[in-house]
């Protein structure tokens, strides 16, 4: 990974980089040891959950019975739209739009929190049914997944402030870190979009 | 004109903190003829039930309580002592630190256990047990920092190569001394009876004897380095 | 940290590790790095031989064992759990000066001192629950074997649940080095180092379940919990371990960025184990 | 605001949003109280989850212009990821 860092220098100019045919890493190259990593991470707790699935399947289909696929349906097309939008906020800034950029960004907090809020609703409603984390595997399995994606989503939004910080004053404005911010909130999109899968429409 | 840094003062605490830990052992009835591994669940619950014994127990470990951090002020002269050292990095002043933070909460553990079985001496002889085990095995095996912090101090003076080294040679080869005779108390959990035992020579008797020694011997050198290098400071403000 | 310059040295003999070991001890500008470095190599692996298969407490075992099978457990490892964690006792002060190495690369870096004298504190605490503790519920257990099986149970409980009691120094320790990669201007180590620490750090938030369960995957010796938190582990120390190393040959003792390492001279003074 | 991008990522949105409500019809299949183990449905779920996961790699993440081992390597933890996915649950299901 170091020859991909040094290859390419940390403050680029925010644009004329995206000529065509050039091809380059989005963001720091050292934010896909994240992403590649984490996700390795995530894949294995899938495959763990997958398996455990397939050794109680009843248990488990009768306790998936209980979430609302709808509720998880929307959750994912709120992270969608804040994908959306950041992916427009990179766009922008690259174009030199940082106005645009800049709402784009709270777009994506405003995305990012309804999704907190929607979350914890549905947490609250599970709970008041009388299903917590020690309730059953499934159960420990879905507060766990959708518990441990919730705190990578908090995380982003220290990644999405720094980007913040970045489009605000025209002294800053480093493209890369506001690229390598999108790519973390990428990243718990299409976790999410696994998770999604997973817990709810699989059988 | 000195300026008042208050290491002299932290220097005389040492005499003071070891007179008190001192007395603390003595007053402990657990110490005085050390009590024997080999003792049995009922022995052990009579012994903290004693109304001799009782009393003196409770009264020595809350006494060690309040001092057993007691040592820190010392380590933290030395590693002042390592920073003026001719090293090229500042990492074995901080592995002094660490054994600082580390080693006093390891006497501190003990010392807790054995104040919780002295607290309801009335207890099942069993748990009662436990928790002198747990005392008696944390307070001897664990000696780890203690060695780590001989051999770190004997590693930074053999290192600080120049004109007037801050300690003489013959303190690191002290240290490493330390270091070797505290290892057998790392094996008291093998016997319950001989010189390995937690009441024995080599675990008891020659490991404390080390530590109370190497408090003593640290403390002069320490105290000499100061001096001197207080005077030096003032050679070169004049 | 006045210099101590050793003026024109010698060239490193060949021949015998003894000589070599002798050539550096005297010469090398950089052994205290190189200590502290080895240090941590040889206590890595020694914590592997102890824990995995001399006290065999690691993989850990079943949470779920009944206190007659625990009695059993401690019988049949008496005299591994014994001299294991003596010898844990005697090495568990080498933390101090590995800490020590790994607080000096935040103090080689561009950020304020506050964090490699966090990390240390942390780290030295760590100690207790990560080793210690686990040692003496573990001696105590072994050294009476008839002792009551409820108290037995309870000691083994102590012994692992002590051991995940680590969690929130290696969160805490990870996310200040973290931060200090970060924000490093010096380049002591890539920056996807840093996010690397953020990966071991949310490993600690996913062990907690290991307080609530007693079997499955998020148990103390779970897959999940235990599994693929010591594969991440694994990976992060040897991934810290290459950095460090790397970090060492780079180092000029001076301020500013380090130096590139020069990959197509010899190898410098100091690696001993490079050739 | 018509620039070329603006239409594409909208495009791309539109079609991830898409996939998500099939997703939604997909999970909607049978009576919800009473569902059976169902190959099918948990490998679409699979399947479409990954492509999704792809699609936002590809395009909202830009390593469709990014160096070849970077689309290599995401792609290669998609495959990763779906075999041991799908391997899992048929092994455990039917080994």
């Amino acid at each position: 990974m170091t020859t991909l860092a040094s290859a390419e220098p940390y403050e680029r100019a925010a644009t004329g980089r995206k000529a065509d045919g050039v091809r380059f890493v989005p963001g720091q190259p050292d934010m896909w040891v994240l992403v590649l990593f984490e996700s390795l991470v995530f894949t294995t707790y899938f495959t763990v959950y997958v398996f455990r699935r397939t050794q109680s399947p009843d248990l488990f289909l009768q306790s998936q019975a209980h979430l609302n696929l709808r509720v998880g349906v929307f959750n994912t097309l709120v992270l969608l739209v804040s994908s959306w939008s950041v992916a427009r906020c990179v766009q922008t800034a690259r174009e030199g739009s940082f106005r645009t950029a800049l709402n784009n960004a709270y777009l994506t907090m405003l995305f990012g929190f309804l999704f907190l809020v929607s979350k914890v609703l549905e947490w609250v409603t599970e709970i008041e049914q009388g299903f917590s984390f020690t309730t059953d595997e499934f159960f420990s399995f879905y507060y766990f997944l959708t518990a441990i994606h919730f705190l990578h989503l908090l995380i982003g939004f220290v990644f999405l402030g720094v980007a913040v910080y970045q489009i605000k004053s025209p002294a800053r404005r480093s493209q890369e870190l506001v690229e390598t911010c999108a790519t973390y909130w990428h990243t718990i999109d299409f976790l999410w979009v696994l998770i999604f899968a997973l817990l709810y429409v699989m059988r | 004109m000195r300026r008042a840094d208050g290491e002299l003062i932290l220097l005389w605490t040492l005499p003071v903190v070891g007179l008190i830990w001192l007395s603390a052992f003595l007053l402990f009835p657990g110490f005085v003829h050390p009590m024997s591994p080999a003792m049995s669940a009922e022995e052990v619950a009579a012994f903290y039930r004693d109304p001799e014994n009782l009393p003196r127990i409770r009264y020595s470990m809350i006494v060690f309580n309040w001092f057993a951090v007691g040592l820190i002020p010392m380590l933290a002269l030395i590693v002042l002592q390592i920073r003026r050292m001719a090293h090229r990095t500042p990492i074995f002043s901080y592995a002094i630190m660490a054994c600082a933070a580390g080693g006093p909460t390891i006497f501190l553990m003990a010392n807790l256990f054995w104040l919780t079985a002295a607290f309801r001496p009335e207890r099942d002889p069993q748990q009662t047990l436990m928790f002198n085990d747990l005392a008696w095995v944390t307070f001897s095996s664990q000696v780890g920092f203690l060695i780590a912090q001989s051999v770190i101090l004997a590693l930074a003076i053999y290192l600080d190569r120049q004109e007037r080294p801050v300690f003489r040679p013959w303190v690191a080869h002290f240290n490493l001394l330390v270091a070797v005779v505290l290892i057998p108390a790392a094996f008291v959990g093998l016997a319950l009876e001989g010189p390995i035992a937690w009441d024995g020579l080599l675990s008891f008797w020659v490991r404390n004897t080390a530590i109370g020694l190497w408090i003593v011997v640290m403390g002069v050198v320490l105290g000499q380095a100061i001096t001197r290098q207080r005077a030096n400071d003032e050679a070169m403000t004049t | 940290m006045s210099a101590a310059t050793t003026g024109a040295a010698p060239e490193v003999p060949s021949g015998s590790l003894l000589r070599k070991i002798v050539w550096h001890w005297r010469y090398d500008e950089k052994r205290e790095l190189w200590i502290g470095w080895w240090t941590l190599v040889v206590f890595y692996n020694l914590y592997g031989l102890l824990f995995f298969v001399i006290a065999r407490t690691q993989p850990p075992p079943k949470p779920s064992l009944t206190a007659p099978e625990i009695v059993q457990w401690f019988h049949d490892r008496h005299y591994g759990l014994l001299y294991g964690y003596a010898i844990v006792s005697i090495v568990g002060g080498a933390t101090a000066i590995m800490n020590a190495t790994l607080a000096y690369t935040m103090r080689r870096m561009s950020v304020s001192r506050a964090f490699a004298y966090s990390y240390l504190v942390i780290y030295a605490l760590a100690t207790l629950p990560g080793m210690l503790i686990m040692g003496v519920a573990c001696t105590v257990g072994a050294m009476r074997p008839d002792r009551n099986p409820a108290l037995m149970s309870w000691l083994y409980d102590f012994a692992f649940l002590s051991f995940e009691g680590t969690m929130g120094v290696f969160l805490i320790g990870s996310l200040v080095w973290m931060v200090a990669v970060l924000l490093d201007r010096n380049r002591v180590f890539p920056k996807w180092f840093g996010y690397l620490n953020l990966c071991n750090a949310l490993t600690e938030v996913v062990v907690a379940p290991a307080w609530i369960f007693k079997r499955g995957v998020f148990a103390w010796d779970g897959g999940i919990a235990w599994w693929t938190n010591m594969a991440v582990f694994v990976t992060y120390t040897t991934v810290f371990l290459t950095l460090l190393r790397k970090m060492i040959l780079r180092e000029d003792f001076g301020t500013g960025p380090l130096p590139e390492l020069q990959s197509d001279h010899p190898p410098e003074p100091g690696t001993r184990e490079a050739a | 605001m018509n620039r070329r991008f603006e239409k594409r990522l909208l495009f791309v949105w539109l079609a991830l949003s898409a996939i998500t409500l099939a997703q939604l019809a997909l999970g909607s299949l049978g009576e919800r109280g009473s569902l059976t183990p169902n190959a099918w449905v948990t490998s679409s779920a699979i399947v479409i989850a990954l492509i999704k996961v792809r699609v936002i790699i590809r395009e909202f993440m830009e390593v469709r212009h990014a160096p070849v081992l970077l689309c290599r390597l995401t792609d290669l933890w998609v495959v990763l990821t779906g075999v041991s996915l799908l391997g899992f649950y048929f092994v455990g299901r039917f080994a």
